[in-house]
This record gives C-alpha cells, sequence and structure tokens, in this order.
C-alpha cells in the first residue's frame, strides 16, 4: 500500500448553530477511488468545502504528502494538487469555454498578459483528452447540459491535480454519460491520482471506488476498502439503522383516465406527446438527459408556451396558460432544478410549504399562521426533513433537506396528479426510500404520478408504464413486466430501432 | 469575442452526421448511440451559424459583436440624417468638438461598465467627479505654481480615495452597491460646499495652463480625446489581457462560482471602485479645467447619462456582461445626440424626452438580441438552426 | 444714528449656495446688519433649487419665529402659501432677485426694472454689433421667471426699428450648468453660422458662454453680452469674447434689501407710493404690486472691469 | 405493500415551531434599531432647538416630506419584488402638469385629483408593460421613463407655470385637514393634521396590513427572494409586478395632486430629484435592496426619522447641501453598523 496523498486529521466545521463536521479523520492514497457517503447533511460537502479552501475548518489539520497545508482560497488548494468538481454547477454562462477551464489560473505570457492563444489551444486538448470537441472560444451559455459537465471536467483536470475530487457528478446524468464519466475516472486513477466520489447511487459506488468513507451527522461512522462490505451493511453505517434498499412497488388498484393529453407540441422542444395518465397510476418518463422531458412537462404545467396539444384532465378540457392554471386544476409539476426553480431559500420552511396553496391557510382576509404551522409540521415530518425549528431559513439546509421541503410544497397543494422531475435528484437513501414510500402511498389514494427519472433502477422499480423520450418526442411505450433495461436504454439512445 | 482566433475546425452548416466521428472508429459504430456526452446530438444546433474562422466576417465579429454593429449601423445612418440636415455636423471641427464633448463621458462610461460588471453600480460618479475637480481646482488657486501634474495627479488621487472607500465597504461589509453609493453621491456633494467653504473657483482663480491642457490639440485632435483613446486602449488591455480584468467578468457573472475559482471578490470590487473614483478624478480635472469652473453643482445628475451610456453600449446591469466597443459606441451614441439637438435647432423642451425615449429603443433592442437562445431539441428544429421562426409559424 | 431694529433675526433664503454671486448678496446683508446693529442674518438655501425644497427651508424659518424672511424664490406662485403662512404668524417677507407673487409678500425689490435690465442688454449688444447681424438668447432654465420676463422685456425692446437688421434667431437653455450651456452655445454657432451676437442673462450662462467662443476660436466672429460678474468675466472681456456686459452690484443688493427689511420690521408701511430706506443707497419707492427697484445696471467694460473684479 | 419500509423515526430529530429568540435577535431587528434612531433624534433636537417640540412646527414639517413618503410604500413594494421605480418624481411632473390644465378647463378639486391619479396610472402602466412585458431591467426602464416623462412634461409646458387652481382644491393641500382640538386635559389634544399626512397614515397601515398578514403579501415576499420558483409555485409574478408599478403609478399620480394642491403652482422641474430621497427611504427602512426583505413599519419609521433630522437640522440653519451629507452618512452608517456589529459578534465563538 502507498503512502497517502493526502490526510485530513481531527477536522471539525462549525457554522453559527450548526456542527457540520466534528473531528474527522481521512487518508487519501494515490490510485486509488474514495467514496464519500452519507446522508444529507451528513457533512460531505463541507469537506470538500474545506479541501478546496472555500470553508476553513474550525480544527484540525490537512496534510499534502506529509506537509501541513492549511487553504485559504480555492488557488492554495490547487498549488497543493487538489481539484473539484463541485456539487452545484459553477460556471460562467457569458464566458468562454477556454475561460471557463482556466479562470482563476489563465496561462499569462509576456508582461503578465493574459495569452489568449496558449490558453485556447491547451483548452482544446483537455477536451479532447475527455473525447469533448467543443470549440474553446464557446460561450459557455450555448452548450447544452451535458457539455457544460465536460467542461467542468475538463476544468478540475485542468490542475493536473493529483487529488480529483467529485461531488455528486452523476446526479443530473443518465447511464450513458455515467458511462463516459466513469472512463475518466479509470483513466485518473490509471494515472496514480486520488479520486474522492460522491454519490448517493450504491451501484455507481460498487462499481467505481475502492474505499469509502461513512459520515453520519458530522461524525465518521465507518471506513475501508469496500471489498469487505456488503450494500445493507454501508446503508445500515449510514442511516444508523436497516433500510430495504429495494425500491417497493405497492399494489395500487388503477382506475378509470384521470389525464390526457393529445399531441403536445412547442416550436422546437418537443412535438406530439400524447399519453394517458390513470388514477393510482405512476407512469414513468425515461430519457437522456436532454431528451426534452422536462420541457414537454414544464409545457403542460404551462411554464413554456405551447403551440398545439389539448390537455384533459377527469374529461374536463384544459386550457393552461399558467402554473397558476395548472395548480387550479389540480396539477402539480416538482422542479428538477431546484435551487432556481423549487426552493424559495431566504424564505423559511413554513412560507415554501404552504407557498404554492396560500389559499387555503387564508381565515378571512389573512393567513393563518396556526394553519401553516399544522400543515408545516405535518408533512416535514411525514417527509423527514431536517431542520433545526420550521421557521428556519430554507437556505441553511443541506441539499437534500431542501428538496424534501420543495415536494411538501406540492403535496400541500393536493393535486389528482402530480409530475416529478427528478424527484430524488441527490437526495440520500433513506429519505429516497420515504419519498419512494410516500409516492407510493399517494398513488394509493388515487393520485396520478407522472415520475421523470434517470435512474432507471428508479423509473422502473416505481413505476407502472414507462414513456421513452427522445429529441423531444415519445419514441416507445413500455408496460410493467414486459421490459428490460436494456431495452429502455436502447429506445432512449436510439440504438434499439437501428439495430431491429 | 476580443482576441486573435486560433485555428478552429470549421464547423457544419448541414444536418449533423449521426455518428460523430470522435469515438474509436469500429464496426460496431453503427451500433454504438451518439454520446450524448460529448454533446454532439444537441450541440450541434447551436454550432450551426457558425462560419469559417478565416473569413472576414468572423474577424469582424471578434471585434464588434452583433448589437455593436447595430448600435454603430445606426449610428452611422443617424450622423448621415443629421448632416443632410445640417451640413456644418460633418465638418471635422464639428467632429472634433463632439469627440472633446464626449471625452469624459467615454472614460466615466468605461469606469462605470467596470463596477457594473461586477454587479455594481457606482452612483457617486458625478458627485466624485465634482468633488475632485473642486480639490484641483482649489490647488491651483492657492498653490498656483504646483506643476499640472501634480495637479492632475490631486483629482486622480482623490478619486481614487473617494473611490476606495466606496469599494471598501461594499467589499468588506456587503453594503449593497446602489445603498453605499446613494449616500456617499450625497456626502461627497455636500464635502464640496464644507470644503470650499460654499465658494466657487472661477475661471480667473485657476491657473493659466491648468485650463490651457484640455484645450491643446494634436493631430487635430484635443488632448481629452487623446486622454480617452489613452484610457480606453488600456480598460481594453485590462479586460481582455490580465487575470484581473476576467475576474471582474467572473465575479459578476457568477460569484459563486468566481469564489470557487479562487477569485476574491472583495478584492475585485475594490479595484472595480477604485477604478471608477480614478477614473471619475481624472474626468474631474478635465470637466472644471475646460469648463473654467468649480462649484457643488457641476455635473449634477451625470451619474444617470454615464449609465445611460453604459445600457445603451448593451452593458448588462445584472453584471459579467460588456465590453469596452460597446461602451464607446453607447456613449458616442449619447454625446451625438447631446451635442446634435441644438445644431438641429430642436426646441431644448425636447431634448430631455428624445434621450429618454432613445434609452428605451436601445433597452429594448438590447434584450432582443440577448435573449436566450431557444434550446434545439427537436431535429427539425436543429435542422434550421437559430432561425426558428418559420418553424413556429408553421407550427402555430 | 440709533439702531432701528434690536436683536432681530432676518433669514436670507436664496435659490442655492455655492453661488458667488448670492454670496456677495449676504455680505451685503451682513453689512448692512452691522451698520444697524441688533440684527442677525441668517444665510441659507436648500440643495436643490425647487420650489418644494425652498417651501422647507422657509417652514423651519418659521418654526424658529426669525423676524424677517427675504427670498430669492424659485418660483414665484409656489411660495405663495408658504408666505402668507408666514405673515400669519407676525413675519414679514420680501423678496429679491426672484419674485414671489405679490400675495405672498409685501415688497419685491428688483435690482433694476425689469424693462430696463431687457433693454439694456440689447442695447449693449446692438452697440457692439453696429445693429447688423444674427442674435440668440441663451438663457438658464425654462421654468425661471426672472429669467423669463428679461426676455420678454427684450423683445419688446427689440420691436423698435433700429433692431431691424440684427433679428432674434433662437432662445435655447443651458439651464444654469456649465457643461450645457457650453453645449448649446456650441450648438448655436453651428446651427447659424451667420450669428453675430448672444444674449445671456444668467452668470453662469454667460461666462459658459464666452468661454465656448474663446476656445472655438470665434473672437471677434461672435461677442457675448448679458448679466455676468465682474470677477468671472474679467478675463473674456480682456480677450474680446465679450464687450460690455452689465450687472448691479450684488453686494449692495444684499445691502438694500436688509435695510428694507429693517424698515419694515419697524412698522414701516409699505403700500404703493411709500418711500422705503435704502441705507446709503438712498431712498426707493414702492410702486405696483409692492414692487421697488434698486436702480439702473452697471455696465462693465475693458475700462473698469479689472477694477469691480477685485469686489464681486 | 410488499416490503417493509420504516420511515425514519419522527424522535430523531426535533423540530421547533419556532427559532428560540435571543435578546440579542430582537435588539438587532431592524425595527428597533429605527426607534433607538427616532427617539435620539427627537432628543437631541428637543435639546438644540427651542423651537423643535411645537405641535405646529411639526405639524408643519410634515407638510415636507408626506407626499415623498406616500410614494415611499409603492416604492417599498417594487423594492421588496426587485424592482425600482426611478421614475415616480418624473411621473409627479407629469401627473402635475395634467391637473394645471385640468384645473384651467374648470374641474373641481376631486376632479383634479381624479385627474392626477389616472396620468399616474397610465405611466405606470406603461413601466409595468416594459418591465414586465418585455422582461427588462426595472432600473434601465425607469430611468429611461424617468427622462421621457419630464421630457414630456417640458414638451407641453416649455417655460410656462400652471397657476390657477380653485381654492377648494388648495386648501385641501395648504391648510390642516384636522384642525388642533383642545381636550380641556392640557396635555391631551386632536393634533392638527395636514391632509397628506393623513392619506399617508393610512395607506401605511393599509399596505402593511396587506404586506404582513395577506396571502398576496406572502406572494410578493416569495416573488422578492426568489421569482422564478413563485412563478413555478402558482404565483402570478408578471401580474403582481405589473400590478406594482401601477400602484406606484398611482400614489406618484396622488401625491402630485397632494403637492400641486400644497404649492399652488406647478413647473416643469416640480418634484425634480425626489426618486433618490424616497429610494433612501425605503432602504433606510430595511427594504433590502437584493429583495424579499422589508416591513412597512420600517419605511415609516425611516420616513420619520428623515423628516426629523432634515426639519432639526433646519431649523439650526443648516444649509440643504450639508444636510444631505449627514443623511447620506446616516443612510450609510445605519446599513454598516449592524454589519459591523455581526462581524464582531461572529468571531466571539471562533476564537
Ligand atoms: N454555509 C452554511 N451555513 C450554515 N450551515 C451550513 C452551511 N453549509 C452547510 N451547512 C450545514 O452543514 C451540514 C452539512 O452540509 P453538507 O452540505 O456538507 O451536507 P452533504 O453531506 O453534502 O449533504 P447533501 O447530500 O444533501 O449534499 C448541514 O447540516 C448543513 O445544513
Ligand atoms: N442550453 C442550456 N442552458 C442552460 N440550461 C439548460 C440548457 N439546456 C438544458 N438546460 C437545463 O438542463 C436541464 C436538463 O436538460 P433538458 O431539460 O433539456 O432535458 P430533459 O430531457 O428534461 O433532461 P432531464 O433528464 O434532466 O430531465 C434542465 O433544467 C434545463 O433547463
Ligand atoms: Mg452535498
Ligand atoms: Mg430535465
Amino acid at each position: 500500500m502507498s503512502e497517502p496523498i493526502l490526510t485530513l486529521t481531527g477536522v471539525s466545521k462549525t457554522f453559527p448553530g450548526v456542527r457540520a463536521l466534528q473531528n474527522v479523520s481521512l487518508a487519501l492514497r494515490p490510485g486509488s477511488v474514495t467514496a464519500l457517503i452519507g446522508e444529507n447533511g451528513a457533512g460531505k460537502s463541507t469537506i470538500v468545502k474545506i479541501l478546496t479552501g472555500i470553508y476553513t475548518p474550525t480544527e484540525g489539520e490537512i496534510r499534502v504528502a506529509g506537509e501541513p497545508k492549511s487553504f485559504a482560497s480555492p488557488r492554495d488548494a490547487w498549488a497543493a494538487g487538489i481539484a473539484a468538481i463541485h456539487q452545484e454547477t459553477v460556471m460562467f454562462d457569458e464566458l468562454s469555454v477556454a475561460e471557463n477551464i482556466f479562470m482563476g489560473h489563465m496561462p499569462v505570457g509576456a508582461g503578465r498578459l493574459v495569452d489568449w492563444s496558449e490558453m485556447r489551444a491547451k483548452a482544446a486538448a483537455l477536451l479532447k483528452r475527455i473525447d469533448a470537441e467543443i470549440p474553446p472560444e464557446f460561450k459557455l451559455k450555448r452548450l447544452s447540459v451535458a457539455q457544460k459537465h465536460l467542461v467542468e471536467i475538463a476544468r478540475a483536470l485542468s490542475h493536473e491535480a493529483q487529488v480529483v475530487i467529485m461531488d455528486e457528478p452523476t446526479a443530473a446524468l443518465s447511464a450513458n454519460e455515467i458511462d463516459d464519466l466513469f472512463r475518466i475516472v479509470a483513466q485518473l486513477k490509471a494515472e496514480g491520482r486520488a479520486v474522492v466520489f460522491i454519490s448517493h447511487k450504491f451501484d455507481e459506488i460498487f462499481r467505481i471506488a475502492d474505499d469509502f468513507v461513512c459520515l453520519r451527522d458530522g461524525d465518521k461512522v465507518g471506513e475501508g476498502p469496500l471489498s469487505d462490505v456488503t450494500e445493507p451493511q454501508l446503508v445500515r453505517m449510514m442511516v444508523g439503522r436497516p433500510v430495504d434498499q429495494v425500491f417497493p412497488k405497492r399494489d395500487v388498484p388503477i382506475g378509470g383516465v384521470a389525464l390526457s393529453v393529445r399531441d403536445l407540441s412547442n416550436a422546437t422542444e418537443f412535438a406530439d406527446v400524447s399519453f394517458d395518465l390513470r388514477k393510482g397510476e405512476i407512469l414513468g418518463l425515461y430519457g437522456l438527459v436532454g431528451a426534452g422531458r422536462t420541457e414537454a412537462m414544464q409545457g403542460l404545467f404551462g411554464i413554456t408556451p405551447l403551440t398545439r396539444g389539448s390537455v384533459t384532465l377527469e374529461g374536463k378540457p384544459l386550457s393552461i396558460r399558467s402554473p397558476a392554471d395548472a395548480i387550479h386544476a389540480g396539477i402539480s409539476y416538482v422542479p428538477e432544478d431546484r435551487q432556481e426553480q423549487g426552493a424559495v431559500l431566504s424564505l423559511g420552511i413554513r412560507e415554501n410549504v404552504t407557498l404554492a396553496n396560500l389559499v387555503k391557510h387564508v381565515r378571512g382576509l389573512f393567513l393563518s399562521r396556526p394553519s401553516e404551522q399544522d400543515e408545516t409540521r405535518r408533512l416535514g415530518r411525514r417527509l423527514a426533513v431536517k431542520a433545526a425549528n420550521w421557521e428556519q431559513r430554507l437556505g441553511e439546509l443541506s441539499g437534500g433537506n431542501q428538496q424534501k421541503v420543495v415536494i411538501a410544497k406540492w403535496l400541500a397543494t393536493r393535486p389528482k396528479v402530480i409530475i416529478l422531475d427528478e424527484p430524488t435528484k441527490g437526495i440520500d437513501i433513506g429519505s429516497k426510500a420515504a419519498v419512494h414510500d410516500f409516492i407510493g402511498e399517494l398513488a394509493g389514494d388515487g393520485l396520478a404520478v407522472i415520475l421523470i427519472s434517470s435512474e432507471l433502477p428508479e423509473v422502473m422499480g416505481l413505476a407502472d408504464r414507462i414513456l421513452v423520450m427522445k429529441e423531444g418526442r415519445v419514441v416507445d411505450e413500455f408496460q410493467r413486466g414486459k421490459w428490460s433495461a436494456e431495452a429502455i436504454v436502447g429506445a432512449a439512445t436510439g440504438a434499439r430501432k437501428e439495430a431491429a | 469575442m476580443a482576441g486573435r482566433a486560433i485555428k478552429t475546425r470549421r464547423l457544419i452548416v448541414a444536418p449533423p452526421p449521426l455518428t460523430p466521428s470522435l469515438k474509436g472508429e469500429g464496426d460496431s459504430e453503427a451500433l454504438t448511440p451518439p454520446s450524448p456526452l460529448w454533446g454532439g446530438v444537441r450541440g450541434w444546433g447551436y454550432v450551426i451559424a457558425e462560419a469559417d474562422p478565416a473569413s472576414g466576417q468572423r474577424r469582424m465579429r471578434n471585434v464588434l459583436n452583433y448589437r455593436e454593429l447595430g448600435l454603430a449601423l445606426v449610428l452611422i445612418v443617424g450622423v448621415g440624417v443629421i448632416g443632410a440636415y445640417q451640413p456644418v455636423f460633418l465638418e471635422w471641427r464639428n467632429i472634433g468638438d463632439i469627440l472633446t464633448e464626449t471625452s469624459v463621458l467615454f472614460m466615466m462610461a468605461l469606469a462605470q461598465m467596470v463596477v457594473i460588471l461586477t454587479r455594481g453600480i457606482d452612483l457617486s460618479v458625478a458627485a466624485n467627479l465634482a468633488l475632485s475637480g473642486m480639490l484641483a481646482a482649489l490647488v491651483s488657486q492657492y498653490y498656483p505654481d504646483t506643476p499640472l501634474v501634480l495637479m492632475i495627479l490631486t483629482a486622480i488621487l482623490s478619486g481614487l480615495v473617494l473611490g476606495m472607500i466606496n469599494g471598501a465597504l461594499i467589499a468588506f461589509l456587503g453594503i449593497p452597491p446602489i445603498v453605499m453609493t446613494l449616500g456617499t453621491l450625497a456626502v461627497y456633494r455636500g464635502l464640496i460646499i464644507i470644503i470650499a467653504k460654499g465658494d466657487q473657483v472661477n475661471a480667473s482663480e485657476m491657473g493659466v495652463t491648468f485650463q490651457a491642457f484640455p484645450k491643446m490639440a494634436l493631430l487635430g485632435l484635443t488632448t481629452p480625446v487623446w486622454i480617452a483613446i489613452l484610457v480606453s486602449i488600456l480598460f481594453w488591455v485590462f479586460l481582455n489581457l490580465t487575470r484581473a480584468g476576467r475576474g471582474l467578468y467572473a465575479v459578476g457573472g457568477n460569484p459563486v462560482a468566481a469564489r470557487y475559482c479562487g477569485i476574491d471578490q472583495s478584492r475585485q470590487e475594490l479595484l472595480a471602485y477604485s477604478i471608477s473614483g480614478a477614473v471619475a478624478g481624472l474626468c474631474g480635472y478635465l470637466w472644471v479645467a475646460r469648463y473654467g469652473v468649480a462649484y457643488s453643482e457641476i455635473a449634477n445628475g451625470y451619474e444617470l447619462t454615464v449609465i445611460a451610456a453604459c445600457v445603451i453600449g448593451g452593458v448588462s446591469i445584472g453584471g459579467g456582461v460588456g465590453t469596452v466597443a460597446g461602451t464607446l459606441l453607447g456613449a458616442l451614441f449619447l454625446g451625438i445626440v447631446m451635442t446634435a439637438l441644438p445644431v438641429l435647432q430642436i426646441t431644448p423642451f425636447w431634448q430631455m424626452a428624445i434621450s429618454g425615449a432613445v434609452i428605451l429603443a436601445a433597452v429594448v433592442i438590447n434584450a432582443r438580441a440577448e435573449k436566450r437562445p431557444d434550446k434545439l431539441i427537436l431535429p427539425e428544429a436543429r435542422r434550421l438552426g437559430r432561425d426558428t421562426r418559420m418553424l413556429r409559424r408553421a407550427r402555430a | 444714528r440709533p439702531a432701528r431694529a434690536a436683536n432681530k433675526r432676518i433669514a436670507l433664503i436664496v435659490k442655492n449656495l455655492g453661488n458667488s454671486y448670492f454670496d456677495a448678496c449676504a455680505n451685503g446683508a451682513k453689512e448692512a446688519a452691522a451698520e444697524l446693529g441688533g440684527i442677525e442674518i441668517i444665510y441659507t438655501a436648500s440643495a436643490k433649487p425647487t420650489a418644494e425644497e425652498q417651501i422647507a427651508v422657509i417652514d423651519a424659518q418659521i418654526a424658529q419665529k426669525v423676524d424677517g424672511i427675504i427670498v430669492s424664490a424659485n418660483d414665484a406662485d409656489a411660495l405663495v402659501p408658504v408666505g402668507k403662512k408666514a405673515a400669519e404668524r407676525g413675519i414679514k417677507v420680501m423678496s429679491f432677485d426672484s419674485a414671489i407673487a405679490p400675495a405672498g409678500r409685501t415688497v419685491h425689490l428688483s435690482a433694476s426694472s425689469t424693462p430696463l435690465i431687457g433693454a439694456k442688454q440689447v442695447q449693449m449688444i446692438a452697440k457692439t454689433l453696429g445693429n447688423k447681424g444674427e442674435v440668440a438668447i441663451l438663457s438658464a432654465a425654462s421654468t425661471m421667471t426672472n429669467q423669463n420676463s428679461w426676455i420678454e422685456a427684450m423683445k419688446e425692446e427689440w420691436k423698435k426699428p433700429e433692431y431691424a437688421e440684427m433679428p432674434l434667431v433662437a432662445t435655447v437653455y443651458g439651464d444654469d450648468q456649465d457643461d450645457k450651456s457650453y453645449r448649446e452655445m456650441q450648438g448655436l454657432v453651428k446651427a447659424h453660422p451667420n450669428l453675430r451676437g448672444v444674449i445671456s442673462p444668467t452668470t453662469i450662462g454667460i461666462r459658459s458662454g464666452a468661454k465656448a467662443i474663446v476656445d472655438g476660436g470665434l473672437i471677434g466672429k461672435v461677442y457675448i453680452t448679458g448679466l455676468g460678474l465682474p470677477s468671472e468675466m474679467k478675463d473674456y472681456v480682456m480677450q474680446g469674447a465679450c464687450d460690455s456686459f452689465a450687472i448691479w452690484n450684488p453686494v449692495e443688493y444684499g445691502y438694500a434689501s436688509t435695510m428694507i427689511m429693517a424698515d419694515l420690521l419697524n412698522g414701516k408701511d409699505a403700500a404703493e407710493g411709500a418711500k422705503l430706506s435704502m441705507g446709503k443707497k438712498g431712498e426707493t419707492t414702492v410702486g405696483k404690486d409692492g414692487e421697488a427697484v434698486m436702480g439702473e445696471p452697471f455696465e462693465f467694460n475693458k475700462t473698469n472691469v479689472e477694477e469691480f473684479a477685485k469686489i464681486f | 405493500m410488499n416490503a417493509p419500509i420504516s420511515p425514519p423515526p419522527e424522535t430523531r430529530y426535533t423540530v421547533l415551531d419556532a427559532p428560540r429568540r435571543g435578546i440579542r435577535d430582537v435588539l438587532m431587528r431592524w425595527e428597533v434599531i429605527l426607534v433607538i434612531l427616532l427617539a435620539a433624534t427627537t432628543v437631541v433636537n428637543t435639546m438644540v432647538s427651542p423651537y423643535f417640540l411645537d405641535v405646529f412646527n411639526l405639524a408643519d414639517a410634515t407638510f415636507n416630506f408626506s407626499e415623498k413618503a406616500i410614494i415611499a410604500l409603492a416604492m417599498a413594494l417594487l423594492i421588496l419584488v426587485r424592482q425600482i421605480d426611478l421614475s415616480v418624481a418624473a411621473i409627479v411632473a407629469l401627473a402635475a402638469m395634467g391637473i394645471g390644465y385640468a384645473a384651467e378647463a374648470g374641474f373641481g378639486p376631486g376632479a383634479l385629483f381624479a385627474v392626477g391619479i389616472g396620468i399616474g396610472l397610465a405611466c405606470g402602466v406603461f413601466n409595468g408593460l416594459l418591465v414586465t412585458g418585455a422582461g427588462l431591467p426595472a432600473i434601465v426602464v425607469t430611468i429611461g421613463t424617468m427622462s421621457l416623462f419630464r421630457g414630456l412634461t417640458q414638451v407641453v409646458l416649455g417655460d410656462q407655470a400652471k397657476t390657477k387652481y380653485p381654492q377648494e382644491f388648495l386648501d385641501l393641500g395648504q391648510s390642516y385637514f384636522i384642525k388642533m382640538k383642545e381636550t380641556g386635559i392640557s396635555w391631551l389634544f386632536v393634533p392638527p393634521v395636514p391632509l397628506s399626512f393623513l392619506i399617508f397614515l393610512v395607506l401605511a397601515v393599509l399596505f402593511g396590513i396587506v404586506l404582513h398578514k395577506t396571502a398576496t403579501g406572502r406572494k410578493l415576499f416569495a416573488i422578492g427572494s426568489n421569482p422564478i420558483a413563485a412563478r413555478f409555485s402558482g404565483i402570478p409574478v408578471d401580474r403582481l409586478t405589473f400590478l406594482l408599478f401601477m400602484v406606484s403609478g398611482i400614489l406618484s399620480g396622488l401625491a402630485a395632486a397632494l403637492l400641486t394642491a400644497r404649492l399652488g403652482s406647478m413647473r416643469s422641474n416640480i418634484a425634480i430629484g425626489w426618486e433618490l430621497d424616497i429610494v433612501t427611504m425605503v432602504i433606510l427602512g430595511g427594504v433590502s435592496i437584493a429583495g424579499g426583505v422589508g416591513s412597512i413599519l420600517g419605511v415609516v419609521l425611516a420616513v420619520f426619522v428623515l423628516g426629523l433630522v432634515t426639519f432639526g437640522m433646519s431649523l439650526n440653519n443648516i444649509p440643504g447641501q450639508v444636510v444631505s451629507v449627514y443623511i447620506g452618512a446616516l443612510l450609510i452608517a445605519v446599513i454598516a453598523i449592524p454589519r459591523i456589529v455581526d462581524r464582531l459578534g461572529l468571531r466571539k465563538p471562533a476564537g
């Protein structure tokens, strides 16, 4: 076994009122992939931020190749050979791809002036190395999400760092893209670098990682080689109790048609989307990232204007021009972009939960606080939101807990149809099970559910039926029991049709 | 984007091949799906409009983007029309006057742009200009033997200090820029009264060289124009060729991302407001020396003209977007409007209404240019590239 | 001579601070106060030259129960209510420089009669140009009462046959801002290639206009005249941008106003025909609408400007 | 259910209904700071000037800020939802001009108020359409309309003034709406109240209730905090923003009517520069320029603080421009001091 390239000893980090990390130690070896696991809010991202000089630890020591280091800024971390892909997308839409890669460490030539041609050449080389021929002078805003992700990876590689940290890099990716990413990870490993990999998806962890470090509420509760543990053991370590890993599928009697969608189209993003959705049914919507699922469902929800199409709910034709219309009719949509579209970060949990259904809490002319509190408590407990109090600002919660509050907000509207767009993106396993269970329960109560997920096991585990979208159109439909993962992925990528 | 274009692959104008040839060649190619990670499927939609890098059009766009080209065009047509009515407007002398009159606006707008790039705003620039100008004038009045360079330096330094006060409180205490500079706007203007004891400094009280400098001409252009040219070049180099300059775009474009890239937002903000202040100081000297008077009311309300110039030039109030060329064009545009109206004998009462209308028109046009491109997911939309109007009409 | 008033406070409220003209007036007021004895002068102004702001300042003087208020009004009519309120509370109100409408004050002291000021300026430019050539007016803000009434008076004078070959071609506004006045002057010259003279009845307009003439190399081609301060105009007169200009002595103006206020405070009647003392400047007779006149505007040219530049 | 699933036990985390508030949290509240400031202003002014504590003087002082304060209420809501309206003063000018013409045409007081409000409304609609319809940044749009509206006033009015108004209209603006009444008890009396001040107080209560107690108010906070999420939550973001621009126009029109009645005259430079005074009131009132934070009580307190500071200083014959130095410094200090305290406070537990 080689010497650790980076060690953390007794690291603690406190925020006002929160102990995010407590006496955590870990060691990273070159040429190995260490998985960092833990529930939402366990402190994973906090470790990343300490290692990259964004937070300074309250206590503890960082050593790189045996040398004690303190990082005041990401520059110090880069200098020490540490680079990261952060959980939040942190990019500059208005700047070029090359600048996005080299921001903060642009190559300079004579007179310390930026050497653009060298920067472009280097960027092109880096992108080529990860099989992404994106022109380096393109403005980032012209790229697709997947391409942006590649740029972020190129940025992490640009430092030629010995330690590469990836905080939930796969949360927004689907199968093929994850394969590509793992090729890159394998390459890094082969080059003798240490990789830290954070994910809530255990199949990925077991596929790619060598070691694991498990956190729970800021404490390190376990570490070691992954070959020594089983998945249930890991989960138990993480959550502190056993959780059934298999996504449970409730047997729900499926009723009459709730929602009927015909020929939903807009100009450039999706066309001719038609389907029927029955009461109690969970309809999975699968596709590669960028297949237009989000757009189609946002069109249905009244966010983007339609050019064509009709929507009928329980036999009544609807005219949906805005989200307010949709909510009023009984359709809810849990958006995929939590930070921007879902959460109101500077308001409290209570205010977020009741936001989409304020009418319900109006007594006379005014809002009733007790009524709001009841609702918040009920939904918050049901979804196991972890917070200090129900008035806490959403921005102070971990990503996963924010997502739970956003889901609670939509459940509070008592919808007839709920569209869940990547509802468990970035949610830990215990909470995920709670969300799944809740989805099942809602279906049991006769709610019709549309579930968009890029996680195939999740869709296959929960859905009664799966529609597959590709390039803005529905290309295939699968019934429960008559599907296989290969067939679904094949439909999503277009390989199936060609092969046939 | 500014800077020299390096050789890039000629990008395709036709519909994309189904299987980009980036992955390894092989027999299984036909079955291998185009990897969306490399973005081929989506990516092509965006690159369709790209022309051959070698073509002149492309090189032109490296200097001026579409919006700036549009603005330049409007300017040329506008000047042509004005010239048709009043040929005197096109005389070299008048053009020289326009440039001289606008030189302060050029510099102030560039400095304001630097601040707006960081998502800030500096409302105190005009007050800073007036105060710094007053200080220079007082030096000239009471110490007439001071070398001119020192008097100009006094103005620049005073501007710099005033700008740094803004910058320090904004950067290190996180006071919102609009609040901070609204406050210092009042404070700096009031300080003029206090420092000068309510008095003004007249042309006859200022030194002769002090006033003569802005009137000197070289190759038909006055010193303020030359200074503006020099300052513009410095700004261009700073914003495009230095790390700190690019850092300003980063901080304004995405502050969190900038932090993750090790860019110190506070330091960038301090830098931006210091630049803004120093330029205001320099302009303070030029203003006072040129108009031959310093008192508390000079350049009253000028901050809004400066911001308007930025806005017309395509600087986004949301931060992170703006170019030197655009801002200069915006300032020139306002400069021409301000100097053309008197020449055209448009009744003075119309002037304000016209500049208001021009600002509104500019924002509306800029906003159209800035509209986020559609996501071209549908294959037929990608084939048409950005020009999806046809498709939209067909589908409606 | 015994003091005519004892321990009285007089507020001198002008349009804006930092204006040499009003500073000179205030010096005159203080001179009068010293001469009279027992009078305190409160010299103040609002931050912006608008009626609203000025009213706030006057309100504060009323609240302090000063004895008299002398105002150079930002708006003649808007100050009437507050003037009446002051009168109700036993405070004497008069205006100088820029008048309050008659209902809002007892007396207005004009530096000179409006027709006289208007005529004088036209005469000065006519003399410079030999009654020949295009002339334009460069005024301050279009909202200023005194500017507008002088312009009216100029147009009246212009009707005389001797000015037939000296047409008025434009009236522009520099808003009493140096840069705007400067640009307006440049614009005038370009829009009217045959322009020979400019009248600027405002101290800021005339100095910026004169500067534009000097900077534009137009000396000898275009002349400016109007109301200016010798200290500001001296150089331009010597350089030849301005042949002659006029103004009253602002120090005397402030002095005379204060003297009249002292009379009012002593209970002197200010009805039409009444005579009020202006101290060493003599007496003035109250005319129609309570208007009194101090004297004639004084003309400055190369021969005397340097001497007066030392004073104001 | 085919698999046993145990939802996380509820006892694992206790989540309180509301945070425990320390004395420091209460003291650091913006409104508390303002109350302290208000008290300090009153005490200092009373000590420095014998004329300060006088009902009539104070009532007169309210004349000079009430119109601005009325507009500040609308501005507070706009800033709360991340917008701003810099054209308010220009709207006042345009509306006042309309009132001037209407008065010449012989309209009565009620009709004159209606004209002012109507013109204000039209301007507000114009701003609102540009901002919400065309999706433009409000600060830029309203810098443009500021020039446009005042420019139009200048075009129509030129160098003229409008000075003829019916006496009943003038009385509304110039005399006390509620006359002072003694109650027999020496310290208890009905103070004199000008109409504009009364309207301000009534509107402030109304705005306070709407913002802090109703669903609409909550929606405004949500828009200010995250407009996109608000839209996804079914809140008609554009419609509410549009409405707020209309309210801003209406209140500017109302202020124009009150101001015209008070001045009895209008010129094209009426109310020039008010926009910055009004923004100052709102910001000092603790409304965050970043949106989503603020209270009407704060704005009302700030209005009083500013009004009394200005009045107190002019009682001491401090010239206007010097007063604005103090106000500018006050604005910065009041925003900066809590942040400095916060910084020092944060260091403690760490060190
Ligand atoms: N800036 C901050 N201020 C206050 N508390 C914070 C801050 N950042 C993180 N925390 C808290 O620290 C704890 C750890 O957060 P962290 O983001 O590291 O969790 P995580 O393990 O990455 O969770 P997730 O899987 O949801 O991303 C959480 O309780 C979080 O609320
Ligand atoms: N060019 C772009 N610029 C910025 N954001 C984009 C761009 N393209 C897509 N996105 C965002 O990325 C996310 C995923 O892409 P998209 O919605 O196009 O496809 P999808 O089929 O809905 O994908 P998903 O599998 O994530 O549901 C969405 O939040 C979308 O708004
Ligand atoms: Mg995390
Ligand atoms: Mg999506």
